[in-house]
């Protein structure tokens, strides 16, 4: 990183002999926290294109291949980035380089969840979110130690061979020596990815209502209200992102509260089976989705 | 030096003040917090009426929801040991946003309980605390009005989610309870503070609750009692009838 | 010190002068105070034809409101007398709120009475002031402008609560009239000043309007003659009533 | 000395330079009001579609709008002028508004005579500009793309008036020309800038129109013809017909 | 100002006939708002200028010559600009147009008593900058009624002719007959020009020390803390431009005490005979005023 | 409307309160008004020890200033008449920047005639009121803190202002009582608030004077007799006492 | 509703994570403010090299202030014992400041002690904490820069005291210490951090010593010792001597 | 549908060029990046001369600054290659600071170097960008400025530093050397922007040199040849020595 062309200095001073050490610690720190920095940027990218697909889904028939187009995406992202963050982060305190990592993992939480969610129509645990952050890899020669170099990536090619994910094992364990690696996911993360999330189940309801789903958005708003209630439980935790999210949060079950009601107050006027007929009709509408 | 030490014993003397100053502060933030969580419960309980079931459940609801409010109490009991006699406002901004949210809490219980207005007393009898500054720790007026607004506020969404649970009726009963409300808010002489602030946005959950009422009256799903002595020509009411 | 006594006296001539100053606009603002209160009466009585019943009531409330309108009469008396000759800008935002205020509660009141855009010289009337600048105190152009955009926003809301109340003609006529109000104030050369901003938020009413007026056509409520000369194919009330 | 009068020399171009930035500053500005205006013109114009007899007249509008927007040819050609080559983004901001505004305009003339989506290379002609950046003054992308997200909002209005007008094709014509406008936002890769924002209040124009176009269909309006090419299963009119 | 084509609307209308009435009195009076705001800047500018001449005195041998060119754009402003606004408030309610006005003249009053204190070493009052702006311009045919036609600036060449100042009557009043034509300077102008004025004088006496004048910063301390008492005197006026004037002025006299320290300070050092000596010989600091 | 009424009522009786509060204010605000005007004259006359002359003409100002200031006893009466019992923290906004003015300026004086700290006692004395929370009415020890401050900051323009009236010895002096300030307020606890704010602005008032009086030292200004028993090698006094 | 209870039983979770969170926070705020009256307590000791005496005194003052030191050794103990493992940087915005504060102190014991540089693991040492993140709970590395930067300003502020206490060869000194420091930081890579704001700082403090030495090298008072080896063309001292 | 997938393959274009302009302010923020590490190792390599020995060695200094600045030339070609030709402005922001920084370096270089003014010219050639905005990427006129104004800054420490270092010609020449710039700099017409508030700081910069002028003279240090040309009396030497 640093060039040829020195500025003179006097390199027997004490004193440049001491900063000297100090620019070499805190020159490792800046590098490595500016590829965390990118590395969380790629994961928050991938996430959104994630959660952009799941938001594709407009029925059940093409439901089952989008989710599994998207959980291919999660384990990409898993195998590739954020097993790369895991070995950053390795033997280092998490909340050093917690701020560089934070954005990306909060976006890639809101995806799992959502993916669960829309496969399963459940909250996923932050257990379940933290088992799948466990990568078994290889223990390289010489690294009993817990040496590693951090600071050269490896190959982008090679990982997906080299990793298994803790919660989903392929094969069994092989001959070569293996150490789990794990990825510290925060509760804070996991809590505000929740927030976001809620985000997303937002824009599912007004999608739904697009493509003439009259039952997801009643399940929509009794689950997000769910989740209104417990977050709103939990306070005003200190920092401002806490209670911004749950302001946001609110507007959100708002939204899907008065979609539930112009639904309510539309389907009245006439019969429910009347009603069907005459959404199927509509325009094409399936391309609707409301998703940023 | 002599002076200098001088200076120094009249300068220890305010610190014990100033020191003695920051307990009390940290003993009212312990006991507010308290109460805030009570409060946050209180709500998570009756924000169960949102639910399609949950009106049908209010009556459960509203009891679980009073027995826990009864805590506040001794909690209240608790703040007002650690308040010095007649310093009443010099602290009154540490729980100011919890008596604002409890009298709230206390005006939506009695509302769902009895489609009313809940008095002053009755909310300051719930915590325990009196209606008068003179009697040292009170509710102040001002925070009981926020908590009635914050109710208007509640209510234009359960008029929303009461439609959507298939309650027709209940829009029209809450577009006039809000109303008389507004008439009493606008008997008021309201400072240009945050009450007058929050007063002008009640005009919103009146907008609110109107185009609730307009929406379920042009769609004829109004109930005829609802609307009382309006006698006007409703719409197509057999369709309705024909659901 | 002869010219220190010479600087001071320049300045306490000044001092002389704020002082004054102050006093003079602390009675204007006891004077524009109890116009606010006047005001608010007013816009209380009229509340009443957002209620189910009241626009049947109308004229009465009209009639009400007229009355408390004429105390502001006395009241402008009262307080041109404060306000020193050719002054009335230095001391005009003192009263510049309260003037759009009755100007839009007159102009309410003869919207509900006649269906006609107020005149400025009827407002100035009712105030008892003059309409032209001329004549020391008057009614400011803008000033009544600002007025007419808040007439609009409460028409918007009435026909939203006309429908309410089973009056399906009112809000066509309504749309009407805020259209020509629209073309009237699109004909103005606004600055980049308040009453643009305000007129920016015009077409948020109209919109409203349109929509309430949407509702109506599309379930074949628009009575025939509501729709007046615009000739528009009429939504097939045969195939709604046979619903 | 010598070498202080030539610094005074190098100075003085400077301060040219200096002075002649601020007279440019000033006289864009001038330019861009002319065309602000110009732009307000043309939107009066349009305004007469909204009416209730205004659809039928929309070809005499927009001719006449063309015409008056064939004024701002001058003006950006006047305005040109005065940007100093290559410099077109160092003072963006002053017309950034107006091009968005014209961009929108253009739009809409050319929705109204063809529904279609108008081209940025139509909207460059009219102005009179390139559509290229490397030409100098051109039309900025993110500007006209702004002017379609204001078409987005005032079509979803047109929907709403046109079923008032007894119109019940067009809602449904607009709502796929508005899915395609949809589609072809959700392409771009925005930035979390102004652009983003307004993008995000697009859903809310086609959920209007969505609404509209479930209004008709269960009433039975939609046309036959209307739907067209989708080869969607047409609401039996006939079966609501029977209702 | 209107261009020719018009958008189509129904003339016939009584809405639209009442608000023709309302567009054109409206324009008329943003135009006036308009040449009254270029009016202002106008003057400002000159002010200004006027202002920077006036620092440029070094000494007593360029002070005449200066303070009479100073004196020459003075009339000048009057005679043509600031005539041009008492002409165009003439009739109006003085404060109608004030916000347009008010700058302009403000930046006039401090040129003025700059100049005054330039020359004589004293604060003009309200009074006789009031009276250096009272017109006497001939009553033009017709013109009995109060009737003017304020649209239209006059020629630019004449008015030096047709007017003369209140306070400097130069000649007897001619046959034809003359009125008065007065500028209206409020109060509250006046006293934040004096604001802005002692800003002045702290850069004159910063000059000043840069020449070597080593009486000026004590004279001008002493008058500037009298100007500073009597406006703390009145206290905190309402409106934030008092209170950040007087917060401005409290820096310039502190600026003005710390002029005057260093002064005593550094002139501590050798006796004073020695001192003007040295002083005399410093490089040649007469263009060093710093003014801004 | 039996309700309706009734809560007319309730709200009526509320308007009462708070109509009554708003008097309270308006006079608290009229009395207080009264005293910063005396602040400011007793202000004014104490800026004379900043003229060249003045330092010696400080014990005749100070007596002045000290009749002046006299009248606060009785204003200070009037406001306490109007504050209600047990409420004095419920205003105390409103005289908190003139008690914290006074207390400076009671200091000010203290310290000119005596070159030594004011006592809360004395300051409270002067005006008129208690120094216990207890009585009602009294000295907030905050205000009488941030006064003492002020002093600090006027002290060291005093400093700068004395050297220019060629007393030499003053800045060391003053630079000793500020120190000795330091010390004392370094003894306090403080809050994150604007006391402490303010306290941290007292380090540039110390740096200020120090530099002041480094910068009589290394010209050898620096009076024998004030550095006290410091022995250093004092820059060559010899041509100082040449003068 | 089973479903209710596992979205449930997750928060509920964090909420005793979040409770529990708020605890740890608590008891580090208790135990940092301890330090900090620590650090008051120490910085007030060291005061005293700025007054008049004060520098003779310095080793009395420093062996006092590395006695009060000492105590943050148990302070810290108890801080550790309060931070779960491995979250040093969890909570670490809580001591930052008071780390960079006992690291200013430690280093200004050390240079008055010794004129040299403090070396990290000695204020590691005092601190009874390791220098090396991998031990847990650490010296953080920007800390103690930061308190480096403190260390040089308030150096310049005594190169001004002793030029006042008439230790001429002091500042010289300090110069060139704060110098080296300056090249040791530009060394560094700084991110634009509260750091780089910091030592943007630093370049004043050194103008500010520069123009001490500047002052005492102009009045000949310069040591011809200080100078050391620079072999500057000393000012004639014999020309200042003659004076 | 066709033209679904025309609109479709419009915005994809659009959606490049938007995502292409993201990728280009990385790339530049990378670019500015790396100049800012050069421009940081030129100050550094320059803060030799205020060193007591640095004077002497400023050549070799120079040289080596000459030769660690030339690099910034690649820099800026890489940097201009990232830049859209005729979109300068677009990105100005970007390089404002370093271009500025850079200015300052190389004029000081050049002062060091000739004791003369910077031409634009020079340090455009130096950067390897024309001087003439009309060539796309240039040195905007108003960096230049800000570039020499940092230079005043640095030359007023260079003049106290220079009289430590026992140079007393050398603040004299400075002094004439900022008196040229000040008048340089009051031929413009400054906006009251950035560059009119570092302007104003000019003044301190001037004063500080001029008394260090004044200080050299009153000792009689200012060399005869100093005065040079100005034909000034000089201050007889003789005469300070006989003192
Ligand atoms: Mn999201
Ligand atoms: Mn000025």
């Amino acid at each position: 990183m640093r060039k040829g062309v020195k500025p003179a200095v006097d390199e027997n001073s004490e004193v440049v002999k001491t900063f000297r050490i100090f620019q070499s610690e805190l020159d490792a720190k800046h590098d490595k926290h500016e590829r965390l920095v990118k590395l969380s940027r790629d994961v928050t990218i991938e996430s959104k294109r994630t959660i952009f697909l799941l938001h594709r889904i407009s029925g059940e028939e093409d439901k089952e291949s989008l989710i599994k187009e998207a959980q291919g995406k999660i384990q990409d992202i898993q195998a590739s980035r954020l097993q790369r963050i895991a070995r950053e982060l390795e033997g280092e305190d998490p909340f050093l380089f917690h701020r560089a990592v934070s954005p990306g993992l909060q976006e890639y939480i809101e995806a799992v969840l959502f993916l669960c969610y829309a496969a399963e129509r459940r909250l996923m645990g932050l257990g379940e979110v933290r088992g799948q952050l466990e990568f078994r890899v290889p223990i390289e020669e010489g690294e009993d130690s817990k040496t590693k170099d951090s600071s050269k990536p490896e190959g982008e090619a090679a990982p997906d061979d080299a990793i298994e994910q803790g919660s989903l094992p392929k094969e069994p364990p092989s001959a070569t020596l293996h150490r789990t690696l794990a990825l510290y996911v925060s509760p804070l993360d996991y809590v505000l990815g929740v927030a976001d999330f809620t985000g997303e189940l937002m824009r599912m309801c007004i999608n739904s209502v697009g493509v003439g789903d009259l039952e997801t958005p009643f399940e929509l708003v009794a689950f997000m209200r769910e989740l209104y209630d417990s977050f709103q439980l939990l306070g005003n935790q200190p920092g401002r992102e806490f209670v911004r999210k749950l302001s946001v949060m609110r507007q959100s079950v708002s939204k899907v509260e008065n979609a539930c009601y112009m639904l309510r107050v539309r389907g009245s006027e006439i019969p429910k089976h009347m009603l069907l007929d005459a959404i199927s009709s509509l325009p094409d509408s399936a391309q609707t989705d409301f998703d940023t | 030096m002599a002076e200098a030490s001088l200076t120094a014993s009249i300068f220890s003397e305010f610190n014990e003040y100033l020191t003695n100053d920051q307990d009390v502060r940290e003993e009212i933030r312990v006991a507010v917090r308290a109460m805030e969580q009570t409060a946050r419960e209180v709500m998570t309980t009756l924000e169960g009426i949102h639910q399609s079931a949950g009106l049908k459940e209010a009556p459960a609801l509203c009891q679980k929801a009073r027995k826990l409010l009864e805590t506040t109490r001794s909690q209240f009991a608790e703040l007002q040991k650690k308040v010095p006699a007649d310093q009443y406002y010099r602290f009154h901004d540490h729980w100011r946003f919890v008596s604002q949210r409890l009298s709230f809490l206390a005006a939506l219980i009695v509302y769902l309980e009895a489609e009313r207005l809940v008095t002053r007393e009755e909310v300051a009898h719930l915590m325990g605390v009196s209606v008068r500054k003179e009697d040292g720790f009170h509710l102040d007026l001002e925070d009981f009005l926020q908590g009635l607004l914050q109710l208007a506020s509640e209510l234009s969404r359960l008029a929303i989610n009461s439609v959507t649970a298939g309650e027709y009726d209940r829009p029209v009963r809450i577009s006039n309870f809000i109303q008389e409300l507004n008439t009493g808010f606008r008997l008021l002489n309201l400072k240009n503070d945050s009450l007058r602030k929050r007063f002008d946005g009640l005009k919103y959950d009146i907008k609110k609750v109107e185009e609730v009422v307009y929406d379920i009256s042009i769609r004829g799903l109004k109930p005829a009692s609802a609307g009382g002595g309006e006698g006007g020509d409703e719409p197509p009411t057999s369709s309705t009838g024909a659901e």
